[in-house]
């Protein structure tokens, strides 16, 4: 029974409607919640809502059951309206044990909806969790929260009783019971996940069957159990026309490298060594050979960027990937692709730091060392993807602008938009900009370093092409014949060549588009992962009245020409960031406005709420 | 054909001076490099293969400097990670031809693990390891194959530490064809050249050289022409190990897993060991000896076929495409599950 | 005393419990790493060192978890540097005892260009090495010893690479203490323990470890008990190698350098080939066979004595010193040219 | 004959008195041009100039005799007031054979002196040089310089023909010829060689004998022949007092931390991979084992920092080096340093980059490295010596502050100040600040993050210590009891707060001394090798009347807590680097002063003329 909120009675269970709404499934790494939260997601696009989506577990392989460090959880936000963000405060929670509940309660809005698998909450789980009472007893609870106490294990159990399984197999289809349960408060379409366990568990029609019955049951639950006194309706978001499909950053990663390897007619050599969270792309490439995609799982960092610097010098795409010690590993040779003026497309997937730190939480502290890692002056092209499907979009431009201009570029991606997922509208690949590789073979008046007078890109050319064999190398070279040069005019020149060359890779930034005024009291400027809590808090602002616009950089170096015009237009500008501070740095130093930071790290994505929050307080005003 | 034979196109007729770049070759005047370099350019011609289609690749080094002076394609890199920058071009082109030249300081210092790695996997590339026992262009500290206590700049009382033996170590990595050659014996370079280009997996030779600047005669044992004679084992396959001057000749035997020295003529022919090249375990035992006590094994210590690894990757890719077509990135995009919003 | 004997103070008497540390162990339930732990918390008393003197080093890895939940001191480093990081704490601190924990990917992947390097100066450090033939920590990528077309996430189809045997590598690099034990023999795993713990120089243990989420009995020829019997061999120095059921004994006997298994019942005794750990050629051949075709290898590979690299660090150091005293930073900033000017 | 400018008759040789001169030997590699510098060098410090040098000579080994990359340099500035830079423009100039002719020229003032060593001016020669006719015979150049030929070859030998030394063995001591004709010219005391000579070949008299005869034949040939109508005489500097040597900035580095390691009392473990202009650290270490030093050539660069870094948790001094390409593989390893917060000193000598670059020449383009070349937030204190001598003193205090903080230190020297010497007044080492280690032993309140109230610095404990057993690590950890935590806030707190401790270090910093008015129109503002020229351009300046001042920084993060304020006293501020604008890009984030830089990249010293037009052009006038 809603306790407190909705004190319902047996009536007939009203359908609200809502715009939007905020939920977390929350378990131990055992309980399927990913799973869980995948489907609903799936479930949510299929009712035509838009959504965004916030995967969080463990470093921890397989953490002991019920300890507040394996507690593994899945949040998404979907609605009928734009949706920029996974949420920051909780619509409804589902907590299957102690530890989850200890862990999330805190994210949950006063009067949200909280659903507890009671059997869980035993001695023994309370113990770990560190509860020394147990929590549900605390009537403080079902005041604040309209507390659904829900036997899942044993409903579950009940449902499928008949079936030729174990308690352990049974145990574990109780994620279903809670999917079907929440299914039917917001109202969500089955068919999708019927389908998929139809498909998943084809070899096994018991397991099948019994995921079936306990996704029904849960459902059923919901509908006749005399406790949810009401429903909600979540209406179709109007989103542009098309086919869609869900996406996440890590697989838009790898399928935009794809569409950039076919359209340039090249294979794709991917090397990498495993790390969190960068380690899906590999996986997801590995699968794709029919598209002459060849991953090399390499020995080390350094093995995997030259391995594609190799790669890139054969007149291959050569593509890497890491995160956080990876990238910092791979420095020297990025170094190497820069001065060889190679093609090289390196992706970095932020994780926290420094050093190992919690390798799956999202930081975006690596935009200082994507500038300025390296020894000596050495500049590279840096993206940034704003969302999980903008991935796609960046690392095709990635391996278009790399081979164009003939230098490295690194894409920052981060944990958050690599596992999060969002309805990816298909794009419609004939309509992407075109990448016309052409590799020199005329012999007249070839030199290695001679230089396109648009892009300053020196040719590129494959080993196997008679009489243009030449050399390069890492030391110094004379400009055009690319000889050993120690003369210090010539370093000077080609110091500041590279610098040029990344510099007019400005000219293939489009116009940066301002999402409010051209002019007024504030401008936020946000890359990367924040997009969506940027976008969110400022759409907030503006409804609340306030003068205020954003801009979102998905183009860190080099900057959009109109960059500093527009900053200009503003009174106060405000970056926020998860990291100490860096776009902000940049600014500054670039344009010397006096840019201030909004910066929390703490492994999550920026909750638009405290953007907001920073809005108002640069404004002079409390919200 | 297999995708890495695929380079094998009828190649033009070269001689020494095609393979010679325009460059000024810096070494220091008398150093073993030169030789190396020569007898490379000399036997490039034979290999039958266009000169476009070979490509040297070098970490950093004095030995690495090599590709600069090959009229070939080239690429100097960065120090230690020649092996896996060929690595990636060969999966890339499996075509072309690829030398890796490296020094004891770059091949078994900062580059070991590439080393190792480049060796289990069996990548099809030929690598040539300059060994002088010495760091020469950092200017004369010791390297991983100084013996121990060796004194240089950095080590004024003596190193302290003992040397890895290429082969040995070569071998422990897995290698398929490991060869040892001295730069002072032009043909028989070129004859190990040959053999390492021809052999299908990594081919590694450890070229003893002289680096006559920081560690002049560190080989002497080998270059002195009555040390040679007494220890110069070469390996010939099917053939006994016997070496020494004619007139005191000596058999390297087997008592159990131990080598020992004995004369010539004091042991029944059959009891000789004969050397076979696709014995790993017989290479093992040779690649540890060395003079004074042993002879200096000279030649192909190893040559065994395996599973090469850009094949193998080749082969799944022909495989993915022959089985399902080549890649459709539309059909990719809307592969699983979709919905429309109309 | 040597300098690295230093640390023998006298110890109190420990229990198990004493090596426990305060933190959950977060390991996923049924690992392996579990046994290896508890063998290891159960040998700590018997080395007689104070606990304080104990210092574990580790890299990245499940296996790399392991220094935290040992109540001595500890450090979780990078992935692949633990053997530089001990190297340089010996040096700094030659009386501790150090263990340095690494997993098959953290050592001889990314890491392995320090093993070599350790393994062939001799620090005197204690390695274990977690071998489970996939990378845990990362959720189930192969790794550099695991079988050729092994099928995981990252190789759909199959990987392309030969593996690398931890044993022949070590070998290769010329360690000088090489063993192997299984997570699931704690008797076994506790000899070996002592033994590596007590060795001059790097003792170099590979531990064969389960990975029950992600290569589930990767091991199981050795963990099944019909088939453990079958294959495993028993190395005891000074025994004969023999192995498999009572009824079926076999042996390893020697054909030329070629191991044969042979019955132990159709070969006479004198004929059999005894296992002396001081043979490193001995324990070449012995590292490269595994089942099903030979029996696998367990217990002390080879144990030979070396120069260790602090001890001959330490000893200049010495030496310079009972020579010439202590420095003295003001006569070292007048020494040489110097002129006055008042 | 000085054929133009002095058309000397047989008259009597005056002396003239000069306040400075710049001179430059060159010559092939196998010239020794090196130690000739050196000793001239040597000779002027005797002679109490004050003096500054600049040492140059080519990557190769021993490149192929005569050819252009193979020449090799040594120049220096000697004078009687204070000498800020080797000099930009040479005075006098030694031309061993025609290749350093060609090279060098340019670098001579008109109606300097330029002395040539005719014979290696042969066919051979000048076709390796690429002159089509002998320069000699040109008589522009007798116009435009005062052209000394001189046989030196053949009077070398003539001076020991009746030694027993073979003719190669002969031809090499030439070198002495020169220096001694260029001592007399400049009225140098040969006594300082002539004792060197007889230390260094104390095992071979004969070549002791002919470096002897030759010297002396040299300066005796100044004296009687008839071309040299006149010699200088420099008279001494007026110095502080006290008891002087030569110091080169590797050398400093390795006995400030020699010193350091002294005052603390404990080992200092030195971890280092060979590599150009860092290795000379090495060596000098490798001979102090008196001190307790203790070298690890290791396998690389990430081995030598890691190493380091353990030393440091077994409570010694930990020490890498590097350069360029070797400071890039090092980046992950400084993460661990700063997340375990140990005390740890990277010194990187700064080459000319990117990639390899050119190994031999300077540059101080490692700067934003320093400050960010790791992933994510990972903090560590920049110093930068301003002199090869200041090197001791920087080399020291980074000890110092590694150990109080137990933070790492980075170190930015670079090849100039490597190589580079200058008279060093040699400190009383008790004079400087102590450094006082304290373990920690107390087991009653101990925990591994527990800060300290002034510094934050956690303590620093000794494995061995009985009862303070504990783990560290890479990953993220609780503040004060450092047990793993991936809380949220914890992160937030812990990344704030390794910021935090090393804005601490600011505490330290003395205030910044200005070289000039304390309000003006021009600030230039200058960190690392760059100390001299800045110096000399700016005094130049003022005392062209303008209104310049110049501060110096050694403390690059955290920048002197007075800057800000400093900086806003000048109308202009202006940013000489060799790099493309790293400070000056540092300087206008921070403070949003419209700074302007002066950049070359050439890989040699910033030349003081060049600033000094600058300064004149930033203040609106032609100089
Ligand atoms: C990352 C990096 N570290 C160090 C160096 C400096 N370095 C250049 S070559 C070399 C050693 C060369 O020794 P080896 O490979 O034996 O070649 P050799 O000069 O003896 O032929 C070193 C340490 C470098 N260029 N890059
Ligand atoms: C520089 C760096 N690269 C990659 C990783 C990611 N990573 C962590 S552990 C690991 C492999 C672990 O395998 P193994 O050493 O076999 O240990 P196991 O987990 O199997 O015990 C990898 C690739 C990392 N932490 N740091
Ligand atoms: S230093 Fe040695 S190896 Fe290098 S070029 Fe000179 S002689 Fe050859
Ligand atoms: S993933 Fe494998 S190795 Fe890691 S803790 Fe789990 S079972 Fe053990
Ligand atoms: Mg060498
Ligand atoms: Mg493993």
């Amino acid at each position: 029974m809603g306790q407190i909120a909705t004190p319902a009675t047996g009536a007939e269970k009203s359908r609200k409607a809502l715009d939007r709404a905020v939920i977390r499934f929350a378990g131990d790494s055992g309980d399927g919640m990913q799973l869980t939260g995948e489907q609903f997601t799936t479930e949510s696009a299929w009712a035509g809502n838009d959504l965004a989506t916030l995967p969080n577990f463990p470093a921890e392989i397989r953490a002991p059951a019920g300890t507040l460090f394996g507690v593994s959880s899945f949040q998404l936000q979907f609605g009928s309206q734009r949706v920029y963000t996974p949420g920051d405060r909780l619509d409804c929670l589902v907590a299957m044990n102690p530890a989850a509940l200890k862990v999330h309660l805190r994210d949950l809005k006063t009067g949200g909806l909280l659903i507890v698998n009671t059997p869980a909450f035993d001695k023994r789980n309370l113990d770990k969790a560190g509860y020394a009472t147990n929590p549900l007893d605390d009537p403080t609870l079902a005041e604040r929260y309209r507390l659904h106490k829900v036997d899942m294990t044993g409903l579950t159990h009940e449902a499928i009783k008949d079936l030729p399984l174990n308690t352990k197999e049974k145990d574990r289809t109780k994620n279903f019971f809670a999917l079907g349960l929440v299914s039917w408060i917001y109202t969500r379409p089955l068919e999708p996940t019927l389908d998929w366990i139809k498909k998943r568990f084809a070899k096994n029609k018991d397991i099948a069957e019994a995921n079936t019955r306990v996704l029904k049951a849960g459902h059923a639950f919901g509908e006749t159990a005399e406790i949810f006194g009401e429903h909600y309706a979540v209406e179709p978001a109007e989103m542009a026309p098309g086919l869609y499909r869900a996406m996440t950053g890590n697989r838009a990663l790898a399928w935009g490298l794809i569409a950039a390897a076919q359209r340039s007619k090249l294979p794709l050599v991917y090397g990498a060594y495993p790390i969190t969270p960068a380690s899906d792309i590999l996986h997801e490439l590995a699968l794709h050979k029919r598209f002459r995609v060849r991953t090399i799982q390499a020995e080390d960092e350094i093995a995997a960027v030259t391995a594609a610097i190799g790669a890139s010098f054969g007149g291959a795409i050569g593509v890497t990937a890491s995160s956080g010690p990876g990238i910092a590993l791979k420095s020297e040779g990025i170094g190497l692709a820069v001065t060889a003026e190679l093609p090289l497309v390196v992706l970095n997937i932020q994780r926290a730091g420094p050093s190992t730190g919690m390798p799956t939480k999202t930081e975006q502290a690596d935009l200082m060392q994507a500038l300025y890692g390296r020894n000596s002056e050495a500049p590279v092209v840096v993206l940034a993807p704003a969302t999980p499907g903008d991935c796609f979009y960046i690392a095709y431009e990635a391996v278009r602008l790399a081979a164009k201009y003939m230098v490295p570029v690194l894409v920052l991606s981060d944990g958050f938009l690599a596992n999060g997922s969002e309805p990816w509208l298909i794009p419609d690949v004939t309509t992407l900009p075109p990448i016309e590789i052409q590799f020199r073979t005329e012999r007249e008046g070839f030199f290695p370093y001679l230089r396109d007078s648009a892009t300053l890109a020196r040719p590129w050319v494959r080993p196997g092409t008679p009489g243009l064999e030449h050399r390069i190398g890492g030391i110094e070279k004379q400009d055009v014949t690319g000889n050993i040069s120690y003369d210090p005019d010539n370093h000077d020149h080609m110091v500041r060549t590279r610098a040029e060359k990344v510099r007019r890779v400005a000219q293939e930034i489009p116009p940066t588009s301002i999402n409010g005024p051209a002019t007024g009291d504030l401008l936020v400027v946000g890359w990367g992962g924040t997009y969506g809590s940027i976008t969110a808090a400022v759409e907030q602002a503006q409804t609340a009245g306030k003068s205020v616009a954003s801009i979102h950089l998905r183009h860190l170096n080099p900057l959009p020409p109109d960059l500093g015009h527009i900053l200009r237009e503003y009174r106060k500008v405000l970056v926020p960031e998860i990291n100490s501070g860096q776009l902000v740095r940049v600014l500054r130093a670039e344009y010397l406005v006096d840019a201030v930071g909004f910066n929390r790290v703490r492994g999550l994505p920026l909750p638009s709420e405290e953007i907001y929050e920073a809005i108002n307080q640069l404004l002079g005003s409390t919200p | 054909m297999s995708p890495s034979e695929a380079g094998a196109k009828e190649a033009p007729k070269y001689t020494k001076k095609d393979f010679e770049s325009d460059q000024d070759v810096r070494w220091c005047p008398g150093c073993g490099d030169y030789a190396i370099l020569s007898a490379l350019q000399k036997t490039m011609p034979d290999l039958g293969i266009p000169k476009e289609n070979i490509v040297f690749i070098s970490g950093i080094g004095c030995s690495s400097r090599f590709p600069y002076y090959m009229n070939t394609y080239g690429f100097h890199t960065i120090h230690g990670r020649a092996p896996a920058i060929a690595t990636g071009l060969r999966v890339a082109r499996p075509e072309l031809k690829i030398f890796v030249v490296t020094g004891d300081g770059d091949g078994l210092s900062i580059g070991g693990n590439h080393m190792l790695h480049v060796l289990r996997r069996n990548v099809n590339l030929t690598i040539l390891l300059f060994n002088n026992r010495i760091y020469g262009l950092t200017k004369g500290q010791y390297s991983p194959t100084s013996e121990l206590g060796k004194v240089t700049k950095s080590t004024p009382v003596g190193s302290a530490d003992r040397p890895v033996n290429p082969l040995s170590f070569a071998l422990g990595c897995g290698a398929t064809f490991v060869a040892r050659t001295v730069d002072r014996n032009i043909p028989h370079m070129d004859e190990m050249l040959k053999r390492a280009a021809a052999h299908k997996g990594t081919g590694f030779i450890e070229i003893l050289q002289n680096c006559n600047v920081y560690n002049d005669l560190a080989w002497n044992v080998i270059y002195d022409r009555e040390s040679k004679v007494q220890h110069e084992l070469r390996l010939e396959h099917g053939k006994p190990l016997l070496f020494g001057p004619p007139d005191d000749r000596r058999a390297l035997i087997m008592r159990g897993v131990t080598p020992k020295v004995v004369r010539a003529k004091d042991v029944p022919e059959s009891t000789l060991w004969i050397h076979d090249e696709t014995n790993v375990n017989a290479a093992k035992l040779l690649a540890d000896l060395f003079a004074p006590d042993f002879p200096i094994p000279v030649g192909v210590l190893t040559a065994v076929e395996a599973p090469v690894y850009e094949d193998l990757i080749l082969q799944q890719e022909q495989k993915a495409i022959s089985e399902r077509g080549p890649g459709d990135i539309a059909k990719l995009l809307t592969s699983g599950d979709t919905w429309k919003i109309s």
